[in-house]
């Protein structure tokens, strides 16, 4: 891990990554960055939690590639205290969690607790929402703050949920996909952070 | 677009209006600004032809709009008007964690529940533009959430009731025609539709509705008489809140005098009342009558008698309601769960429409109790028709769903039948009218006073027994009808003079079925006429025929059969052209 | 909540005119005000919310120059899909099955969760069970339909499917509780079949004593095919009148036949009467007639014995489908115990066009699983995009009441505040920007305001194609040009204090008609605002109860813009060409609502 | 991320002393679960405590059950404001799983076998919550509440009672199987602890 700013708040990798020193990845060799993702401190990842149905043999040494827990796209921004947890369950009557698969362009709000086994490129999931396990989340959707996606819940895109239970209250109109562009988001923060656009 | 349209029929079996295929696919000449005629016209595919052909019903109710297509037996959506509707687009705030509904203010004022409401009847305080406003937002939700359609512009048939004062019509019209595009609107009035919706051609529909109850008499698919009381849910609602708040703790209750009038402090939202009415209020059987039934009337109400059996099999009270229930008060402060007696949830419904504790003689018209209401309007019948809707009530409306209290209704009304027969004239003068035959005859004539203004039968004798039985020969009309009907060979099928509740599928479905059936509505109005002249261009129903009491009827006829005649030259708004 | 970051929104100019102060806009802002007093917008008029929008709903017409918003677009539907299996439903069977999924995607009738198929032989947890695997489990019926959220069960409610694909079908035929109900089919068939309709009828007319019901579905058929009856019954067919089949809402005979109107004398009067055989009322109820069964004490036992609990609330009666399987439900439908599983609503992707031009101005992919659009001509694009930002003046006066504000703070009531107004140009030729204001807002509480310089000029959107080449490096390289030019231009203007950032004397920068700060293609200014005191109502008296965002300070605006473009670039979706001769005039005018922040109440 | 270690994993501000503990042999804690507070924890056997995990015994024992499941942040024993000192603190039946960044607030709180608390929820001090109850996402049980058995809440604050019929050995059986997963994922240091 080659780090630019030692002094820094953050760990940046060769791909861009910017990863908090204060935040929590358990398993590093089982998640994957896509590159320009930014880690808030606080965050937590559990790589650890890896698929054991196929071979369980294998769970123990880590390296082989199909035990990726948790996989990032690029230009995601995981904010302060989410935390992102594979999904398990029963599968034939043994139990195995399942990898946790995140595109591009993926915002986490604070305090969020993500399970889903899916979600899309595009997708803006606000402060203090709980993703139950399995949901998958389709690309270009809208999760207002505090939402409670249940278990196995399916989130077609350019949907804006919110409530508990997570229902559709609102389509994202064609006016708004430049919003869950997050280039310009990765820029602000870091080590050496550009201050937000104007 | 009669001729269009009459080119198009071919195309206009079920299927054809059913099949959507080629929706959305064809989009041409489907514009705001384009006159429907040119639509019809130069419509290229047939595909986009039945699009166009293609019917939309639309129920309009103080609280909630239903949609749907005909020949379908039940609307495919119904939307409530609520406040969360009036935000601004992409103001999600209700589902914000922290939000609360500030019902207190929004109550202020009188306004208490208000924005659920579409419209108020008193027209002075509504703001026409706000329920053109709301009844769009509301219709594009049922089309892209229920329906599924595109904007294209579809015909469509509305139902209405026929108490509606015409600037809402005008509002609602203004705002359809400008913002949806449908070549024609079609009204129907929602009593009739019941009717339809029953199988009956005659019939007396309590609908026991939001703002009001409205008993209307329909004598042969056309309304003769109508009389209403400002007993309906909304009181109810009032009157859940009221007995609730009693059961809170002095601290919390408001002060709930009985009239929601601005200083009225309310303890509960609306939201909350609204929501226990409609799930926990229920009505008390009629307590058992005191009097035994008159020997004299003893043989005029064989039917009567008879309901009165049933009757009785009724008032047994359900399982002694010893047991209390629990409700959960969320908007009150601080929340708080209610522990009442299971009994005290038939309050409002006594209260809201009964209120046995005062004389009848106490009540102004606008507020009858509803059994008083339904009792009095079969009063006001000229005898034969009576004798058949008598046979023929039917209950509808959101109210018809307190449980026990169509029986309570239909109870108490035909007890008022046993004690009082159908003689207008009450109280001391009974007695001497009893008497002497002449005055008999004098209140048989006002009994007799009707739409057909025919005089009573003479031989007052068994009068009211009598008039059921030959009140077929009564009125010319009827006349005639029983002799198509002896043609019809089905004579005597019609049942007559026994109380009877009938059950109808209600006014949607009813309209569905009249628009599958191709009927022509009351009134249809042309798009490009309305845009033209708007309600001013509709000839006054009045015009045709000076008779304020039952415009309904000429309405009917010329708006119906001019309609078809010459639309642009004479067409009218039907009933409601008329107030 | 909206109110309490600065926002914005836009009244779409198809807005019915008696909302608006200025249908066509004023040419200086100086006659803004003047006549602004009486006829301004007011943006808390109840009507003003349903014209009002934010940027991003807005799209826009290139061919007539006009914004347009989802009320004035008509819109064709591309395709139909499942939001649950995100299957795409041919168009052909949409409406004899409701609008809904048939396959097996519903939803929870308590919470309006996700049901899940879970096997009722092992019972495992819906949470640790996907949907998805049920058939590869090694799971064997009977099944039912669980909650992941709230653990209800389809058991609740009596019902448990044989298979678990299919469900649809399976539950067509369930009644709560597990009778099983007539498919439309069947009793088509029943009709057919003479001795088994009767035999039916038979029963029900038996049984409808003992509260037997015919269904909603059976009786609109059955009143149907009555109805249908009597219209082709040969007895009429001397009146001229051709069957059913033409008659057309042109035609008033028909009329007469079904309403069999009175009309107030004259001939179609006579007509209607001696047509009158054909029609006469249903009876029993083989042609739909029902009698009302008024006794329901037993509902009403069963009301108590659910007791509040297990009654549905109103909103969960609201979600559920009409049942048609039911009978007539007059209030005994309220217990949970009747509430069905939801099949999903399906839902479509819409393309829109133009109303009066009928150019198609936004169209998706069909493909489901692609979110791409083939066109989508968005507001943003053309027309200035608004931000509002608190500016806090280091020396100036109250300590940074705005700055709160921007915190998401309150607004000292009386204490003037100055927010920053910044306007970007996405246009590829400069703009000229005319601002109106009320001195005054509009409502019970009226706040003071001032825009510094209600007209201005920004600059083309120059070298837009580094960003429109999606790349991170460019997209860097834009902004870092950008902030330089910006630092650049605060020079010229004299070492102003930028974004809020201390400067000397950030008071002077305060001049009318002066720029606060310009870059690239944008430009900010300041606006000054008095916020009103919440005791204080305009026309005097007590200030009472607050309604709901009456303490919310909202300007409305009136943005004129003009600029010179191109002719060439009106065909939609053309990329503009950049050549710079036949320019032509355009204008665009339309009322926006700038919501600064709460107001304290003290 | 091309890294050697294993995780990245912030020193722990394990503040205040260590509490005593009870362990079983055969439970599995992860050593950056986080145990502060001065009265004894005792954790029954086969129970799992995730990474970060925060076990606070200050305000009075902890007592988990067997096969409890304490997920990554769930804070059993947070003191509340005015919080006093009780016997027992916060008391766990068996098979009890509390899912991430739930809070158990300590006083005589308990929460009965087979009961989930969701995400995020939130148990007020002194309630107690019954045998095989769901704590959906957030649920907040106020100070002293008592939910009976078999209760679903949902919805913010909806009850309901849950009328699966859950088979309970069965539901058990799950959870033995996730634990035999957890215990080979997690890295277990009780020696960290005593």
């Amino acid at each position: 891990m080659s780090k630019r700013a030692p002094k820094g708040e953050y760990i940046e990798t060769d791909t861009g990554n910017k990863v908090a020193r204060k935040a929590t990845l358990v398993g590093t060799q089982n998640i994957m960055l896509g590159g320009k993702t930014v880690i808030q401190p606080e965050v937590m990842i559990r790589g650890d939690l890896i698929r054991t149905i196929q071979a369980s043999s294998q769970s123990a040494s880590g390296a082989a590639p199909n035990n990726t827990a948790v996989s990032i796209g690029r230009y995601c921004f995981l904010s302060r205290g989410s935390c992102l947890r594979p999904p398990g369950r029963l599968y034939k009557g043994a139990f195995t969690y399942m990898p946790l698969r995140m595109g591009d362009h993926v915002f986490v709000g604070q305090g969020s607790v993500i399970q889903a086994a899916a979600i899309g490129n595009h997708v803006h999931i606000g402060a203090k929402v709980a993703i139950g396990e399995f949901a998958i989340i389709k690309d270009y959707v809208r999760i207002l703050d505090g939402t409670v996606v249940p278990p196995n819940m399916v989130i077609p895109s350019f949907s804006i949920v919110a409530g508990q239970p997570a229902r559709l209250i609102g389509e994202v109109p064609e006016g708004g996909h430049e919003a869950f562009e997050l280039r310009s988001l990765y820029k602000t923060v870091g080590n050496n952070p550009h201050p937000a656009p104007s | 677009m009669s001729t269009p349209a009459g080119s198009a029929l071919p195309h206009r079996s079920v299927a054809n209006i059913r099949s959507p295929s080629g929706t959305g696919r064809h989009h041409h000449h489907s514009g705001s600004s384009t006159p429907n005629r040119s639509v019809a016209s130069n419509l290229g595919s047939p595909s986009s032809l039945r699009a166009d052909e293609e019917i939309i019903i639309i129920e309009f109710g103080t609280r909630r709009l239903q949609v749907g297509y005909p020949n379908d037996p039940a609307p495919r959506g119904c939307v409530w008007f609520a406040p969360e509707q009036q935000r601004r687009v992409g103001d999600f705030r209700q589902w914000q964690s922290g939000y609360r509904h500030e019902w207190r203010s929004a109550a202020a004022g009188g306004r208490w529940g208000r924005d659920h409401e579409l419209w108020q009847y008193d027209v002075r305080e509504v703001d026409l533009g706000l329920v053109g406003d709301k009844i769009e937002r509301a219709l594009r939700e049922a089309f892209t959430k229920y329906m599924l359609i595109d904007s294209r512009p579809r015909r469509m048939v509305w139902v209405i009731p026929s108490s509606l004062p015409i600037p809402l019509l005008s509002a609602a019209l203004d705002s359809v025609f400008s913002r949806f595009q449908p070549p024609t609107v079609s009204l129907l009035s929602s009593p009739l539709a019941v009717a339809v919706g029953a199988g009956v051609r005659t019939a007396l529909v309590v609908d026991l509705g939001w703002r009001e109850t409205a008993v209307t008499s329909i004598y042969e698919y056309r309304e003769v008489d109508s009389s209403r009381s400002i007993r309906g849910g909304r009181m109810l609602v009032e009157q859940t809140h009221n007995s609730l708040a009693k059961h809170l703790p002095g601290s919390q209750r408001g002060s709930n005098s009985d009239n929601p009038d601005a200083t009225h402090e309310y303890a509960i939202s609306f939201e909350e009342c609204s929501d226990i009415a409609t799930r926990m209020v229920w009505c008390k059987p009629r307590q058992r009558p005191a009097t035994a039934t008159a020997p004299q009337l003893s043989d005029d109400g064989l039917a009567t008698v008879l309901e009165q059996d049933e009757a009785e099999a009724r008032d047994l009270p359900p399982t002694e309601a010893a047991g209390t229930v629990t409700i959960p008060l969320k908007s009150c402060s601080p929340p708080n769960s209610l522990e009442l007696p299971f009994d005290a949830l038939t309050e409002p419904c006594e209260n809201a429409f009964f209120d046995t504790q005062y004389s009848p003689s106490s009540f102004d018209d606008h507020e009858l109790p509803l059994h008083l209401l339904v009792y009095r309007s079969l009063l006001h019948l000229p005898l034969d028709v009576r004798a058949l809707c008598m046979s023929r009530i039917i209950f509808t409306g959101g109210c018809a769903n307190v449980l026990g209290l169509r029986g309570r209704i239909f109870d108490e009304v035909s007890h008022l039948v046993q004690e009082q027969g159908w003689d207008p004239v009450r109280g001391k003068g009974v007695g001497q009218l009893r008497a002497n035959p002449k005055l008999k005859r004098r209140g048989a004539r006002q009994a007799a006073e009707g739409p057909t203004g025919v005089a009573a039968q003479p031989d007052g004798g068994e009068e009211q027994d009598g008039v059921w039985h030959d009140s077929a020969d009564t009125t010319p009309e009827v006349d005639l009808i029983e002799e198509q009907l002896k043609r019809g060979a089905d004579k005597g099928a019609r049942v007559h003079g026994e109380l009877r509740a009938v059950e109808s599928l209600g006014a949607w479905s009813g309209a569905s079925l009249i628009t599958h059936l191709k009927t022509p509505a009351i009134a249809t109005i042309d798009r490009e006429i309305w845009l033209q002249h708007g309600a001013a261009g509709a000839s006054k129903a009045a015009d045709v025929d000076h008779k304020n009491d039952k415009p309904q009827r000429q309405s009917l006829g010329s708006g119906g059969l001019m309609r078809g005649a010459a639309a642009a030259s004479a067409w009218t708004l039907g009933v409601w052209g008329a107030n | 909540m909206a109110a309490l970051t600065p926002y914005t929104y836009i009244q779409c100019p198809c807005a019915d005119p008696s909302t608006l102060g200025h249908p066509s806009g004023p040419n200086a802002p100086t006659d803004t005000d003047a006549d602004e007093d009486d006829r301004t917008f007011d943006p808390r008029a109840p009507r003003s919310n349903y014209s009002l929008y934010p940027l991003e709903y807005l799209l826009y017409c290139e061919d007539c120059h006009q914004i347009r918003c989802p009320r004035c677009i008509a819109e064709e539907i591309v395709t139909y899909y499942c939001p649950n299996c995100l299957f795409e439903v041919p168009s052909s069977n949409l409406r004899s099955e409701g609008n809904r999924c048939t396959r097996n995607c519903f939803q929870c009738p308590i919470c309006i969760g996700p049901l899940a198929i879970t096997s009722l032989e092992t019972k495992p947890n819906p949470g640790l069970l996907a949907a998805s695997d049920n058939t590869a489990a090694p799971h064997h019926g009977p099944y039912a339909l669980t909650c992941s959220y709230c653990h209800w069960s389809s058991t609740e409610v009596g019902i448990k499917l044989d298979k678990p694909n299919n469900v649809h079908a399976q539950l067509a035929r369930l009644q709560n509780g597990g009778a099983t109900r007539l498919t439309g089919k069947e009793r088509k068939e029943r009709r057919a079949d003479p001795s088994k309709a009767q035999d039916a009828d038979g029963r029900r007319r038996g049984a409808s004593r003992d509260g037997q019901d015919l269904d909603l579905e059976t009786q609109f058929t059955n009143l149907k095919t009555f109805y249908q009856s009597q219209l082709a019954d040969p007895e009429s067919s001397d009146s001229g009148l051709a069957p059913l089949g033409d008659l057309g809402y042109s035609s008033p005979t028909s009329l007469s036949r079904i309403m069999h109107l009175y009309t107030g004398g004259g001939r179609q009067d006579k007509k209607a009467k001696s047509r009158v055989g054909a029609m006469r009322e249903a009876l029993g109820s083989g042609e739909g007639l029902q009698l009302a069964h008024l006794d329901e004490s037993a509902a009403i036992a069963a009301l108590q014995a659910a007791g509040h609990d297990g009654t549905a609330s109103t909103t969960q009666l609201l979600e559920q489908p009409p049942h048609l399987g039911a009978a007539h439900p007059h209030g005994s439908a309220r217990l949970a115990a009747s509430l069905r599983p939801i099949p999903y609503l399906l839902r479509t992707k819409r393309s829109k066009r133009c109303p009066l031009c009928r150019h198609i101005i936004s169209k998706p992919e069909a493909k489901i699983q692609t979110t791409r659009f083939r066109i989508r001509l968005v507001a943003g694009t053309y027309i200035p995009s608004l931000a509002i930002r608190a500016l806090s003046l280091s020396s100036g006066n109250p300590p940074g009441p705005a700055a709160a504000a921007a915190a998401g703070g309150l607004l000292d009531p009386l204490k003037p505040a100055h927010f920053l107004l910044t306007f970007k140009n996405p246009l590829f030729d400069p703009i000229k920007v005319t601002l109106g204001a009320p001195a005054a807002t509009p409502g019970r509480f009226a706040s003071r305001v001032t825009v510094l310089c209600p007209a201005f000029e920004v600059d083309a959107n120059t070298d837009v194609w580094d960003e429109a080449l999606k790349d991170g490096g460019g997209g860097e390289r834009d902004k870092e040009r950008g902030g330089r030019e910006r630092r650049r231009r605060k020079g010229e203007d004299g070492g102003g204090s930028g974004g809020g950032g201390g400067g000397g004397g950030g008071q002077n920068q305060l001049e009318v008609g002066k720029i606060w700060e310009r870059g690239r293609n944008w430009v900010s200014i300041v606006v000054e605002v008095v916020p009103a005191s919440l005791q204080a109502p305009v026309g005097g008296g007590q200030p009472g109860l607050l309604q709901e965002d009456e303490d919310v300070l909202e300007i409305p605006m009136f943005v004129r813009v003009e600029w010179e473009a191109e002719a060439g670039g009106d065909e939609v979706g053309a990329v503009v060409s950049r050549d710079r001769e036949a320019k032509e005039k355009r204008e665009l005018a339309y009322w926006c609502v700038l919501g600064l922040g709460r107001i304290r109440q003290s | 991320m091309s890294s050697k270690r294993l995780s990245i994993l912030p020193p722990v501000s394990s503040s205040g002393p260590k509490p005593p503990v009870h362990f079983s042999s055969s439970i599995t804690i992860a050593d950056s679960a986080l145990l502060t507070g001065t009265h004894q924890v005792t954790v029954l056997s086969e129970s799992v405590i995730h990474p970060r995990a925060r076990l606070d015994s200050s305000a009075g024992r902890l007592n988990l059950g067997r096969r409890c499941i304490v997920h990554e942040r769930a804070h059993l024993g947070l003191v509340p404001t005015n919080g006093r000192f009780t016997e027992a603190a916060v008391t766990l039946g068996d098979y009890v799983a509390v899912e991430v960044g739930a809070v158990v607030e300590a006083g005589n709180t308990v929460v009965g076998e087979g009961s989930t608390v969701g995400v995020g929820a939130r148990v007020g001090a002194g309630a107690v919550v019954g045998k095989h109850c769901t704590l959906t996402p957030h649920t907040e049980i106020a100070a002293g509440a008592v939910v009976p058995d078999f209760t679903i809440v949902f919805s913010n604050g909806m009850r309901r009672t849950d009328r699966r019929g859950v088979a309970v050995e069965l539901k058990n059986k799950a959870v033995a199987r996730q634990i035999d997963v957890l215990r080979r994922m997690i890295p277990s240091n009780p020696a960290k602890f005593v």
